[in-house]
């Protein structure tokens, strides 16, 4: 196994089996059907393989593993260069993970032009695959911003009434950003001679012109994660989006941006990330404290979660900017368990949309009576979302709290109002859809989750309390990247103020 | 003071006083070859032709002019009177400058400028300009659809006229109308270039709006063309402006094809008899022709006179150049 | 005696001209009816030109008196010229068959105007430059009017015509001015004068930077750049649409070719004073390209702002001035033709019951009428937008990687910024195919030809990623050669 | 006085000038225009005799031949679009041409 | 009077207005000496003895309008003949070459307006 391009495989055989769904003709709903059953084995098929990807992972390196490099641009010097480390694999993972999930919540509720439908999603996966396998600048970019293609479609053709809003706004917002970081890894390029990333690590960029690197980064990435004030697409594409679309922009786009973060712009660009931790403290304490607040107001139980969602990467970009090892590793942590809880809760609000056909929070009521295997299930997701000890949630935020204090102490406490405040909204809103009294017919007539539902959700349930019980799984494969970044990082710093030094 | 006086006046006087000696000769030129071209042509159709005006009718031409002198100027009233009184001017004048260049003999000619050529062709191409604005200005259907006939007409025998003249100069080597001339001491052009001398007087005929080629008057069609609208002096401007063009040809054809002012044989007694005199015989001498040929050829249509032009003239005057070019180049003969 | 000179730099002009006249004595002795025939063989035509320009020597040579070069960069821009040339003709087939253009010469006057750009993309002097120019705008002009009985058509012929001549005066005035204070008209000569004293800025007459400014001018109408871009959406709009594809490539192609050797050769000692001149057109088309396009409603006039941005996006890489600069707008201008081709081969299939439509709106729901269309549309739009992995991506990359490493910050910033916008107009036909319920579908036969067209340029566009290298190298060698010479 | 190589060059310039604005500030008739172009290589040509001369290099006035003869050609060909515009729309005036508006 | 240009066409430009004035006197004496007395019919276009019906200046015949514009391209032609035809000596055979491709093209151009009817009346 060792010898075989696993990572190519695994990032190019989802578009292997879209070309294969593109081929599929016959009748209407033939085609749907084949082309469903095409999407899911492959994305099984691809998530069988990334395992692969797991198992054959070092956890005792640093270094980046299953490297693939190959000559891609030599004008340019710019190489196919795929790799994973610590940091990384555990998000091909999720990528690979969630797919074949959204591919079973759409089973039904995607009636029309499956076949496109699924193509989106296989090419997206091999999009976001490919993203947290890119180990070139320029190749990381390609996936990224291709990423917003299917995305786009998605939103657009299977979204909701304002979906062609949203798709404009999440598009342009997220393209906005990402230009400007274009332009930094053309910057980039002249000072190191390559956009490959180990080499970017290793060059010392000169100081006033890393904060500006920093900066158009920061544009890109703060714009995906979302960080307040550029988070305001992240609502109404999450609203729009059909329930995949948003389990995956959840799960997985909004990871893109921390991702980037913790790949790119802290490494890289050291100084300037010590810099501007504080605007980052500044803008995810807003940004928690803010969009919870939000969160309470909501009515629509879609635009809720996605607000939390905003919240919960404000731990994020706090944990990862505190540079304490439990606050990075936290962060990743919680960047994993978001990616499941909040996919989960988003597949929770499709169980009863598709039912019902709102997400108005008004509308439902007393569900735990005739969905008890439902209010089960989105008892344990709402927990986690919270941060419940035991679920996978309680270990992230705890990990990043940890590492905040070390780093500053208000910023602990303003984010530990943020879990408080979160625990309200999400606990209000499960009181007012699961419990209580069912008062309305619709809602009595609603059926529990049929095996399909269930087979979705076990999955995660499962992850979700192994990750809750047992993190070191995890924790243990990303430990030593996460170590070798933060002395990198410190290293880096120490040079620079003695370089400052023997400049005075 | 003395030096302006030389320098600048005596000078300008010589050749005011010079330009004078070409144009009175040269009216008078025009007046009789009108009485010539009737005199001519009654003789051809055996009639008598004017002789109740002086002796022979030879006063005959005056007699018109004055009665031209006398009449009205009328101007149509959708006319515009500007255009409509400077076209003939410009006919009259432009058949007038022409003459400058014009080599009467080896000395003889007033601005002995090194693109003679190029000049005459010039002036005479801007001839068009005032029958098209006499047609266009009038406001008349007559004169308009005279006025494009004749443009076109023009134009259409331009071009073969340019051909012909680039054969000559390819034997010539010079744009100097005398070097013109002087080249053709050994023997004339129109031995050599014979057909391009017969496309060339048939170009001039259609030039000046000759028989067979004149149609942009021919009175029973547009019952006088372009000029339907003109009467007394501006009549008469174009009238003078169209003899002295035909004059004007038939010295170009002289010094393009029958040696200027050369005598035919450079051997006595020929070569004792001055320079414009045999100028002034061979221009005679072509002029006949012109009155030759509208007394016995018959009228052309208008699309035979196209064709003729452009499918038989241009094509054919246009394999002259490269065959004489050719031949000159191959021979190594070029100048 | 003057030598005779020697041909082979100029094989394929000659060959095309050649063809050019027996094409055209052929089709005026069998008629109309042989249209068809004579496109296919003044496809044949380019195709075999192509092929001799690619298998020319490859070194720099210069004949006819140092009238006309030919090196790398020539063969390139060529190449590309030919290409889309071909493929312009290709389409225009059908077209002309059904909406009674089908005359002989509309074929031959492509044929023509291909070669006048073939000779601007060699000239060497102001005189060859213009006389290439003018074979090219007049047999323009012409196409622009081609459709005689359509008022649309012959008033673009008119507007072309006027601001064409318009331009064609101006670009003449800057070169009298040129040959006046520099002397000579020759870019060899004149790159070797200012090469000499065209450091020190003072030393260079204000006499000659007035006579480069028009020239620049001049050749800005051609390439319709800011702030000479006003005839483009009403040429776009008008001319029958096989020919607004021609315009919005091959000639495009041209005068950028034209455009980057007259500032790069002759006068690439004067970088300092002409980039002022092209930042600003760079910056003005692309954000006008990308803000004008928001409103319209025709698609042809969308595309003519999209040109005109795409145009303001290659200058980026003139206005940077380098070798990198030169590579970016070459490679930029290849993928250019492939895309925009492929979006007017899907415009040449907007018919409703053998209709021409061309309003943005009649594009409603067609990914679900014509999957691949709308896929192939989309893929175009995407690779215009700039998005990655479409080839337009690439396009963009490459210029504004020139731009950053000549220091032109403000203007790769602005640069993205306005591609940010332009994406959105670009969005919205792609909303328009993929959101929107289809209101009348558009007719379903599509000529093979067309249907190899759509094809090819698609697939080029969307797997251009996987081997971008062949291309780049063959920009990059272009680019160098003109460095070099 | 004597005449200058300025003296050609102001006046081609103010020929150029009034052509460009003959082109531009001209409403009424789109032959006007073609006049204006005209005029603008007109003076074009007188540069480039002028400067021919005044160099003593004959590539100018070469140059002013070719700009003749494509000059030639271009009104040619604007005229003939002229007249297929006049039969389309019956009127060839410049205020009139506005079925496109950009 | 040093200046050779001077000398040459001085003498023409005296000519042409000499020529301008003989026309202007002509005219103007004409008007004057001849008694002017014009009335609405005299002043009124001549047709044949009807009122005119429209403007004279309307539509004309396409074909005028070929004849000049193929006139323009021959008379270019002939244009870029005169210095050929004077210099042929020193271009020797390449310039006679060139010309020849020269007309050659334009006899394609010729052929073709031939072909098309440009050149047909009636």
């Amino acid at each position: 196994m060792a010898g075989w391009p696993i990572l190519s495989l695994t990032t190019f055989l989802p578009l292997v089996g879209a070309a294969f769904i593109l081929l599929i003709r016959g009748e209407p709903d033939v085609v749907a059907r084949n082309a469903r059953s095409v999407a899911l084995w492959t994305s099984l098929i691809t998530f069988v393989l990334s395992v692969f990807i797991w198992l054959n992972f070092d956890n005792s390196t640093a270094a980046f593993q299953m490297v693939e490099q190959v000559e891609w641009i030599p004008a340019f010097n710019v190489n196919y260069h795929m790799g994973v480390d610590g940091i990384s694999v555990l998000f091909v993972l999720l990528s690979t993970f969630l797919t074949p999930l959204c591919i079973l919540a759409s089973w039904e509720s995607v009636k029309v032009r499956v076949k496109e439908y699924m193509i989106a999603f296989l090419v997206l996966e091999t999009l976001m695959v490919g993203m947290f396998c890119a180990l070139d600048f320029i190749l990381f970019y390609m996936f990224f911003e291709g990423v917003l293609i299917p995305m786009f479609l998605i939103i657009g053709v299977w979204g909701g009434a304002r979906r062609v809003y949203a798709a404009f706004k999440f598009f342009l917002y997220t393209l906005l950003g990402s230009v400007l970081m274009l332009l930094a890894i053309l910057a980039m390029y002249f000072v190191a001679g390559t956009t490959d990333l180990p080499t970017l690590i290793q060059t010392d960029f000169p100081r006033s012109m890393q904060i500006w690197l920093w900066l158009a980064l920061f544009a890109s990435f703060a714009v995906k994660v979302p960080m307040w004030p550029v988070h305001t697409w992240l609502p109404d594409a999450h609203v729009e989006a059909p329930t995949a679309g948003s389990v995956i922009l959840a799960g997985v786009l909004l990871k893109m941006g921390g991702y980037g973060f913790l790949r790119f712009s802290i490494p890289i660009l050291p100084e300037a990330t010590e810099y501007f931790t504080p605007l980052i403290y500044t803008l995810s304490v807003v940004a928690i404290i803010y969009t919870s607040l939000v969160a309470l107001a909501q009515e629509d139980m879609k635009k809720l979660i996605a607000y939390s969602s905003i919240a919960h990467m404000g731990f994020v970009t706090i944990g990862m900017f505190t540079m304490t090892r439990q606050g990075v590793e936290g962060s990743l942590f919680q960047m994993l368990s978001h990616g499941i809880v909040s996919g989960a809760l988003f597949l929770c609000v499709g169980v009863v949309y598709d039912r019902l056909h709102t997400r108005e929070i008004a509308r439902y009521g007393g569900l735990v009576q005739n969905m008890p295997k439902y209010a089960i299930v989105f008892m344990l997701m709402m927990l986690a979302s919270v941060g419940l000890p035991g679920t996978s949630g309680f270990v992230g935020e705890f990990l990043i709290l940890i590492g905040a204090f070390q780093d500053n102490t208000w910023v602990a406490f303003l984010a530990t109002i943020g879990i408080i405040l979160g625990a309200a909204y999400m606990l209000w809103l499960y009181r007012r859809v699961v419990f209580g009294k069912i008062t309305k017919d619709d809602v009595k007539g609603m059926l529990d989750l049929n095996p399909r539902e269930i087979a979705i959700f076990v999955p995660l349930v499962v992850l979700v309390l192994w990750m809750g019980i047992y993190p070191a799984t995890f924790l243990n494969v990303m430990s030593v990247s996460v170590e070798a970044m933060i002395k990198n990082y410190q290293t880096a710093l120490a040079d620079g103020v003695s370089a400052a030094v023997a400049v005075r | 003071m003395v030096e302006l006086w030389s320098g600048y006046a005596w000078p300008t006087i010589i050749i005011v006083l010079q330009i004078v000696a070409i144009i009175i000769p040269l009216l008078v030129g025009v007046a009789y070859l009108t009485y010539a071209e009737r005199k001519v042509l009654a003789a051809m159709q055996l009639r008598q032709g004017p002789n109740m005006v002086g002796p022979f009718g030879l006063f005959q031409p005056l007699a018109d002019g004055l009665k031209l002198f006398g009449k009205e100027t009328v101007i149509p009233a959708g006319a515009n009177r500007v255009v409509f009184v400077f076209a003939p001017m410009l006919t009259f004048l432009l058949s007038l400058i022409a003459w400058a260049v014009i080599p009467f003999s080896s000395t003889m000619v007033l601005a002995n400028i090194n693109v003679g050529v190029l000049y005459l062709f010039a002036i005479s191409s801007l001839g068009v300009y005032g029958i098209i604005m006499a047609g266009w200005a009038s406001n008349s259907k007559y004169a308009f659809l005279g006025g494009l006939r004749s443009a076109a007409q023009m134009v259409s025998y331009e071009v073969s006229i340019g051909f012909v003249i680039i054969t000559v100069l390819l034997c010539v080597g010079s744009l100097n109308l005398s070097d013109v001339v002087l080249a053709q001491r050994t023997v004339w052009f129109a031995i050599p270039l014979f057909p391009m001398f017969v496309v060339f007087f048939i170009s001039a005929l259609a030039e000046t709006n000759r028989a067979p080629f004149d149609l942009p008057e021919g009175e029973s069609e547009l019952v006088g063309g372009y000029n339907v609208e003109y009467s007394a002096m501006t009549f008469a401007l174009f009238f003078l402006g169209e003899y002295a063009n035909m004059i004007l040809m038939s010295a170009m054809t002289s010094i393009l094809f029958l040696g200027g002012w050369l005598p035919p044989f450079d051997i006595a007694p020929l070569n004792w008899i001055p320079g414009p005199i045999w100028f002034a015989l061979k221009i005679a001498l072509v002029l006949f022709m012109f009155l030759w040929v509208r007394a016995t050829v018959p009228r052309y249509r208008y699309d035979q006179l196209m064709r003729l032009g452009w499918k038989v003239f241009l094509p054919f005057s246009l394999f002259w150049v490269i065959l004489t070019a050719g031949v000159l180049v191959t021979f190594g003969w070029l100048p | 005696m003057t030598e005779f000179p020697v041909l082979t730099p100029a094989l394929p002009e000659i060959f095309m001209a050649l063809s050019a006249i027996t094409l055209l004595m052929l089709g005026v002795f069998r008629g109309d009816g042989d249209t068809r025939l004579i496109s296919y063989l003044t496809v044949g035509v380019e195709v075999v030109a192509a092929v001799l320009v690619l298998t020319g020597s490859g070194v720099r040579e210069v004949t006819f008196s140092n009238l006309f070069v030919m090196d790398s960069f020539g063969a390139f821009m060529k190449v590309l010229v030919l290409m889309g040339s071909a493929l312009s003709v290709l389409v225009s087939i059908n077209y002309i068959e059904r909406e009674q253009m089908k005359r002989i010469e509309f074929p031959v006057l492509m044929l023509l105007a291909t070669l006048g750009m073939m000779m601007m993309v060699s000239a060497n002097d102001l005189i060859s430059l213009y006389v290439g120019l003018e074979l090219q705008s007049l047999a323009l002009y012409v196409l622009a009017a081609f459709r005689r009985d359509h008022a649309k058509s012959s008033e673009a012929g008119l507007k072309y015509f006027v601001l064409g001549a318009l331009s064609s005066g101006m670009l003449l005035y800057g070169a009298s001015l040129v040959y006046g204070f520099a002397g000579t008209t020759n870019f060899s000569v004149l790159a070797d004068l200012f090469a000499g004293h065209g450091q020190q800025a003072g030393h260079t007459s204000i006499g000659l930077i007035a006579g480069l400014t028009f020239v620049a001018a001049g050749l800005a109408f051609k390439i319709s750049a800011v702030p000479f871009h006003m005839w483009t959406p009403d040429v776009y709009e008008g001319a029958p649409t096989p020919v607004t594809a021609f315009f919005a490539v091959a000639p495009k192609v041209a005068a950028i070719a034209l455009f980057v050797r007259l500032l790069i050769e002759p006068f690439g000692s004067m970088v300092d004073q002409w980039r002022q001149i092209i930042y600003f057109t760079a910056l003005a088309s692309m954000v006008l390209g990308s803000f004008a396009a928001i409103g319209q409603t025709n698609i042809k006039r969308l595309m003519a702002y999209s040109s005109i941005g795409h145009i303001g996006f290659a200058l980026v890489g003139l206005a940077a001035g380098t070798e990198l600069g030169v590579r970016g707008v070459m490679f930029y201008m290849a993928i250019y033709i492939f895309m925009n081709i492929g979006t007017f081969g899907i415009i040449l299939c907007m018919r409703q019951n053998g209709r021409m439509v061309e309003e943005i709106t009649d594009l409603a729901g067609l990914s679900k009428t014509h999957p691949m269309l709308a896929l192939a549309m989309l893929i175009f739009m995407f690779s215009m937008a700039g998005i990655p992995p479409a080839a337009g991506f690439f396009a963009k990359l490459f210029v504004f990687q020139a731009a950053i490493q000549a220091h032109l910050y403000s203007l790769a910033i602005l640069g993205v910024l306005a591609s940010v916008v332009g994406a959105f107009y670009y969005l919205r036909i792609i909303k328009v195919m993929y959101f929107d319920e289809p209101v009348e579908p558009l007719d379903r036969n599509i000529s093979g030809e067309m249907t190899l067209v759509i094809a090819g340029t698609s697939l080029f566009t969307l797997l251009f990623f996987f081997f971008p290298s062949p291309l780049l190298n063959g920009a990059a060698a272009a680019a160098a050669s003109l460095f070099a010479g | 006085m004597e005449i200058g190589l300025a003296h050609y060059l102001t006046v081609a310039a103010i020929v150029f000038t009034l052509g460009v604005f003959g082109i531009f500030l001209n409403r009424k008739n789109v032959i006007i225009i073609l006049m204006s172009v005209e005029l603008i290589l007109l003076a074009v040509n007188i540069n480039l005799v002028a400067f021919s001369v005044f160099l003593n290099d004959l590539v100018g006035q070469v140059f002013a031949m070719f700009i003749l003869t494509v000059a030639a050609a271009e009104a040619a060909i604007g005229l003939a679009i002229l007249v297929v515009y006049f039969r389309n729309r019956g009127t060839i005036a410049v205020d009139d041409i506005n079925m496109m508006k950009g | 009077m040093a200046n050779p240009l001077v000398v040459e066409y001085l003498p023409i430009l005296i000519f042409l207005g000499i020529a301008v004035v003989i026309a202007g006197a002509a005219v103007g004496a004409s008007f004057l000496v001849a008694s002017q007395k014009p009335d609405s019919e005299k002043v009124s276009a001549y047709e044949c003895g009807f009122e005119p019906f429209d403007d004279a200046r309307s539509k004309f015949d396409v074909r005028f309008y070929l004849v000049a514009i193929l006139f323009i391209i021959f008379d270019l032609e002939v244009a870029f003949l005169f210095p050929w035809a004077i210099s042929l000596g020193d271009i020797g055979l390449f310039g006679f070459w060139s010309m020849v491709v020269f007309l050659g093209v334009l006899t394609i151009g010729f052929i073709y307006e031939w072909k098309k009817g440009a050149l047909e009346w009636e």
